[in-house]
């Protein structure tokens, strides 16, 4: 096997997460698993970006993309935190854990600006 | 010798993948777990077989990292456990 | 020069940040009228060569990043720049106003100078990756703003946006990486020249588009938007509206005519036209049945989004043959005055909702009726933006959607006639229905709490820039023929005035 | 031929880890499983001799989001707590089929898309490798990694420590209180996990400071420095230290924007002097580089910590 | 192939054996407390045996420190580890007992 198997098995396996990672964010209402299904598809890309790094290199692979994973997954980690914080946040104020819900009308609800 | 090493690398990363039916079936979350707890001792050591296999210098550091935040995720889970905090949630 | 545009709104936030709560405002306020000057001297004060172009770090492409400004560039820094700065002058009584008291406290200034730094910085950017970092920056930012307002349906919104903005930006990374695959550089200009069509740039052209459609919202992604615009602070809610989907709409121009001009085609044009035609008639159809005036003027953001993807069809021609066709240069001032006067005149309608929630405590469409003709700036404000949203002469809306008229005409596309004539019946419906209710005999006395000047004079201001646009016209023209800045400029868009 | 296989079975590993982590039915197993995938993700990134990479993940991915997500399930799992407002709100029990239908379809068509994109993917090798071990000499380091991060493309890790400085006042913005001055001391553990931390956190700062300095010559650098300080913090909280939180808050504010601010100053006097933003002397650009690091290293690291920190009790909100 | 290739051969295979004992009992042991004692098992003596092996082939000191330091931080660390999920175990068997 040559050193293309590995980086088309690598990129497959990138876009496979990928989708993997969509279809939990679009069919899971539990928020943490939609954040979670975010956190896949991210590595997913990330996956994509480090098998052309490999590919590309000779003796080392190639540091440009691998410097945008590291400043991904800074940026990935940082977003999840202040997800997560919201996803907190809402439970305690409304005691949801998914974004799919019904509003009871009640009365004071009527003059909310 | 390279594929010596990294064909114990493979062997360490077969019993992740067999470990791996332990938390699925579970069935306490400690047994989940520990679990987890193992798979972390053996990804260190899959770390050094690859550092030595592909001479990288470098994965000794992951396995470094790896072993001294291994405790994290326990001691984050067995927070679950203490006594409920007064206020809560912020 | 040109990297000030980006380090002073980040300095002024980070200034903000460590300030005593009581001198921010002021700090703030100061950073912003900074930010709009050196952006209105990096405009019109004529510089040398290398005015328009900055290698960062003295790294020229493809290794570093380059910072380039071309007209469209341009355009959008003016166009943030004043509507920003008249926001910042609003945001700065409202947060200390008793009823927002709680939320002064919080980091709007630091989180609105660096969302502010972040639009900047896209609109000079010239390398993929550092457009993706700051699409999270302006995502991260203005999810962050909505949250200043601590009721559970903001935050639900928000944590919604959020997903939504998250989702673009993975979409769009994931387009990064199979174009550096491909072609092995981040760079626009680079990019440009080498793309062919193969499958995977198909598939990045695709997953950019779609990324940068979630982000701008349109039909059907448009989920998110609604909500979040409708359920921020009112200075929010017209940052959101007015600035930040634009960004991700000049992402979209940038991708479609610089990075892909090659393998754009008629169909795909022609699917981008379609939803922009959905979302008008959608958009507006949604805003006549809100009972909430937030809501109204969110779901109306949603239909006058529609307005600018109708850019995209009327550029391209069906016959080849027919390419730099005179109706081009009609068809992007009509876009590009459509961007300009509904950031006008939709931060300024905003706000002058912001002004009557303020007085009345509720944006109750039916509760309109008891400011009782007090509140008369912020009235009138309303009405010259509902005239510049139906496409009313004297107004910016008016320029934009004649000359989309125009350049459908010319170029044959009739089919998107009845869509614009339809879309301005709906929006005139809303906006009537706005003014009629506050017009109605009210219903019971209310105490209104006064509101600052300053809040109704920069409403007003922003609405009076939507209608002085219709007059600048031919400064748009001008810039927008400086052309694209990275290559020489593609077939589909070299044009001539008529 | 060993290499193949041990990449088959290490995707295998990482499609079954990533399909179980979204499609099992317990929450606290995904949370594990997700733990476990960061994990394998590490080795993946060894495998394609991306060890910078490694690191980073080794903290982020299997230590760092696994205590974010093991702890917010502890918060969102607790049944029968006080809500503040009124119950008016109640989840849909179940998604229209509609949508599960569309969301299905949508994802088949993608991976179809994406499948068959990535087949047709060149094999030829390009890339920036070449130009930047070409420009290395002058970039002030020896690491590729690090001259790409903090030399060649240091714009964009300036406006991510931007982004990282907005996760974290994104999360002080939406608690009641808009510092991390005011945090209530951790509750006390076991003393165990104590005397193990109070043992440990000593060599977690040797280490994050041995990445920061390895950064100038091989893998390691301000961006898995950072991360590990990060951890560190947080496992110091978890122990039931209360040295972070009799922080004050105007020492948070600066470790929080330092990083950000080095690269401003930094770029604003190479601005100034040579009229070229983030430029470097070449005589000095390894020391500015590591000044810029350092700062960079504390930055993440309170950042980190401060996500975490920011979702915990507040002091007012004990018992007096 | 020297001596010190093959003892390190030797050494992990050692080691390779003490992992798969260890994920066997993971697998096989009736409830959570066993299976804890099959962990540590496989964190102690497994990788101890890989790094001695490892220690042998590479023969350079820092690496050799290196692995010591990772080997020894593993020790402290899974025994706290181990003591923790135990004592979560008893406590959870206290509180509810009827739940397995």
């Amino acid at each position: 096997m040559t050193e293309l198997d590995s980086f088309l098995l690598y990129a497959l396996t990138a876009v496979i997460l990928f989708a993997l990672g969509l279809s939990s964010l679009l069919s899971r209402r539990h928020l943490l698993r939609k954040i979670m299904g975010l956190n896949i598809m991210s590595a997913g890309a990330f996956l994509l970006f480090i098998s052309v790094a490999h590919r590309n290199g000779k003796v080392f692979a190639d540091p440009v993309p691998q410097a945008m994973v590291i400043t991904g997954i800074v940026v990935s980690i940082s977003a999840t935190g202040f997800a997560l914080a919201l996803a907190r946040r809402i439970r305690k104020k409304t005691g949801l854990t998914s974004l799919d819900y019904r509003e009871e009308p009640s009365p004071e609800n009527h003059n909310r600006p | 010798m390279h594929h010596f090493y990294l064909l114990m690398a493979m062997f360490l990363f077969l019993t992740i993948l067999a470990g791996l039916l332990r938390v699925f079936i579970g069935p306490t979350k400690a047994d989940r777990m520990l679990a987890a707890q193992l798979f972390t001792t053996t990804g260190t050591a899959i770390c050094l077989l690859l550092a030595e296999a592909l001479q990288l210098d470098g994965v000794r550091d992951t396995a470094l990292v790896f072993v001294i935040l291994s405790i994290m995720a326990v001691a984050a889970f067995v927070r679950r456990l203490e006594p409920k905090n007064p206020g809560g949630e912020p | 020069m040109m990297v000030l545009i980006v380090i002073i709104p980040f300095s002024g936030a980070l200034i903000c940040l460590l300030m005593p709560k009581r001198m921010r405002g002021y700090a703030g306020l100061a950073a912003a009228a900074a930010t709009c000057l050196t952006v209105f001297l990096l405009a019109f004060i004529p510089g040398g060569e290398d005015t328009f172009h900055h290698a960062l770090g003295g790294w020229g492409r493809p290794l570093g990043i380059e910072l380039q400004a071309d007209g469209l560039s341009i355009i959008f820094l003016l166009l943030t720049s004043v509507t920003a700065f008249l926001i910042s002058i609003y945001a700065g009584p409202y947060f200390d106003s008793p009823r927002e008291q709680k939320t002064a406290d919080y980091h709007f200034w630091t989180l609105w100078l660096l969302l502010w730094g972040g639009l900047n910085a896209l609109y000079v950017s010239s390398d993929i990756f550092n457009m993706y970092v700051l699409l999270e920056l302006i995502s991260l930012a203005a999810v962050a703003l909505t949250t200043l307002k601590e009721e559970a349906e903001a935050l639900i919104a928000a944590l919604r946006y959020l997903m939504a903005a998250m989702l673009g930006s993975l979409v769009f990374l994931l387009g990064v990486a199979f174009l550096y695959a491909e072609y092995g550089v981040l760079d626009l200009g680079g990019l440009g020249v080498q793309v062919q069509t193969t499958l995977p740039t198909i598939t990045a052209f695709g997953l950019m588009v779609f990324g940068m459609l979630i982000k701008t919202a349109l039909f059907p992604l448009h989920f998110w938007l609604p909500a979040a615009h409708g359920n921020a602070p009112a200075p929010v809610s017209a940052i959101l509206s007015a600035l930040v989907i634009k960004s991700s709409y000049f992402m979209l121009l940038r991708i479609w005519f610089e990075i892909f001009p090659s393998i754009t085609t008629y169909a795909a044009a022609q699917l981008l036209g379609a939803m922009g035609a959905f979302a008008i008639l959608w958009g507006s159809f949604q805003a006549v049945r809100q009972e909430r005036l937030k809501l109204l003027v969110a779901h109306s953001t949603v239909s006058q989004i529609g307005y600018l993807f109708l850019l995209f069809p009327l550029t391209i021609a069906q016959i080849t043959g027919e390419q730099g066709a005179s109706w081009n240069m009609q068809a992007w001032t009509g876009g590009i005055c459509q961007t300009v006067s509904h950031a006008a005149a939709k931060a300024a309608l905003f706000l002058a909702v912001g002004n009557i929630i303020h007085a009345l405590g509720t944006d109750r469409l039916i509760s309109l009726r008891d400011i009782k003709g007090r509140l008369p700036l912020s009235v009138f404000t309303i009405g010259i933006a509902g005239v510049n949203l139906m496409g009313l002469p004297p107004s910016g809306g008016f320029v934009a959607k004649w000359m989309l008229l125009n350049a459908v005409i010319s170029s044959g596309q009739w089919w998107w006639i009845p869509i614009i004539v339809l879309g301005s019946l709906l929006t005139a419906g809303y906006v009537f229905l706005m003014l009629g209710h506050v017009f109605a005999p009210s219903r019971k006395a209310v105490v209104l709490q006064s509101v600052p000047p300053a809040l109704e004079i920069s409403a007003f201001a922003l609405a009076l820039c939507a209608i002085f646009i219709g007059f600048t016209t031919s400064g748009i023209i001008d810039l927008l023929q400086m052309g694209f800045h990275t290559m020489p400029m593609p077939e589909a868009i070299t044009w001539r005035l008529p | 031929m060993t290499d193949t296989l041990f990449d088959m079975t290490l995707c295998a590993a990482l499609i079954l880890a990533a399909w179980r982590v979204l499609h099992s039915s317990d929450h606290f197993q995904a949370v594990v499983l997700f733990i476990t995938f960061g994990l394998i993700l590490a080795l993946a990134w060894v495998r394609l001799e991306a060890p910078d990479i490694a690191i980073a993940e080794a903290a982020v991915g299997a230590s760092l989001a696994g205590v974010m997500l093991l702890d917010a399930l502890r918060v969102m799992r607790s049944v029968g707590k006080e809500h503040e407002q009124e119950k008016r709100w109640t989840s849909v029990a179940k998604l229209p089929s509609f949508h599960l239908f569309f969301s299905f379809a949508t994802v088949l068509i993608l991976s179809v898309v994406l499948i068959s994109a990535v087949t047709e993917l060149s094999d030829a090798q390009g890339g920036l490798t070449d130009l930047v071990h070409a420009e290395l000499e002058g970039s002030g380091t020896k690491h590729p990694v690090t001259a790409v991060l903090l030399n060649f493309r240091g714009y964009d890790t300036w406006i991510e420590l931007g982004v990282l400085l907005l996760a974290v006042l994104g999360v002080l913005s939406i608690r009641e209180c808009s510092n991390l001055h005011s945090l209530a001391p951790p509750v006390a553990t076991t003393i165990v996990l104590e005397n193990l931390v109070r043992g440990i956190m000593p060599l977690v700062l040797l280490v994050s400071g041995y990445l920061l300095w390895r950064g100038g010559f091989a893998p390691g650098g301000a961006f898995q420095a950072g991360v590990v300080l990060g951890a560190g913090c947080i496992l110091l909280w978890m122990a039931g230290h209360r040295s972070l939180t009799m922080l004050h808050d105007a020492t948070w504010r600066i470790l929080l924007i330092l990083g950000f601010l080095a690269f401003l100053a930094l770029g604003s006097y190479s601005l100034l002097s040579t009229g070229v933003f983030l430029a470097y002397d070449r005589q000095y650009a390894s020391i500015q580089i590591f000044l810029l690091e350092s700062a960079a290293t504390l930055s993440i690291g309170t950042t980190l910590a401060g996500l975490m920190l920011a979702l915990q009790p507040l002091k007012k909100d004990l018992p007096r | 192939m020297t001596i010190w290739n093959i003892f390190s051969i030797l050494f992990c295979l050692a080691g390779g054996a003490f992992f798969l004992a260890g994920v066997v009992g993971m697998l096989r042991f009736p409830d959570a407390m066993s299976r804890l004692h099959a962990l540590t098992k496989a964190d102690n003596l497994g990788l101890g045996f890989i790094v001695v092996g490892l220690c042998l082939r590479s023969l350079v000191v820092p690496v050799i420190i290196k692995l010591l330091l990772i080997w020894l931080t593993v020790l402290l660390a899974s025994s706290t580890a181990c003591f923790l999920v135990g004592n979560y175990i008893l406590q959870e068997a206290e509180e509810k007992p009827q739940e397995n």
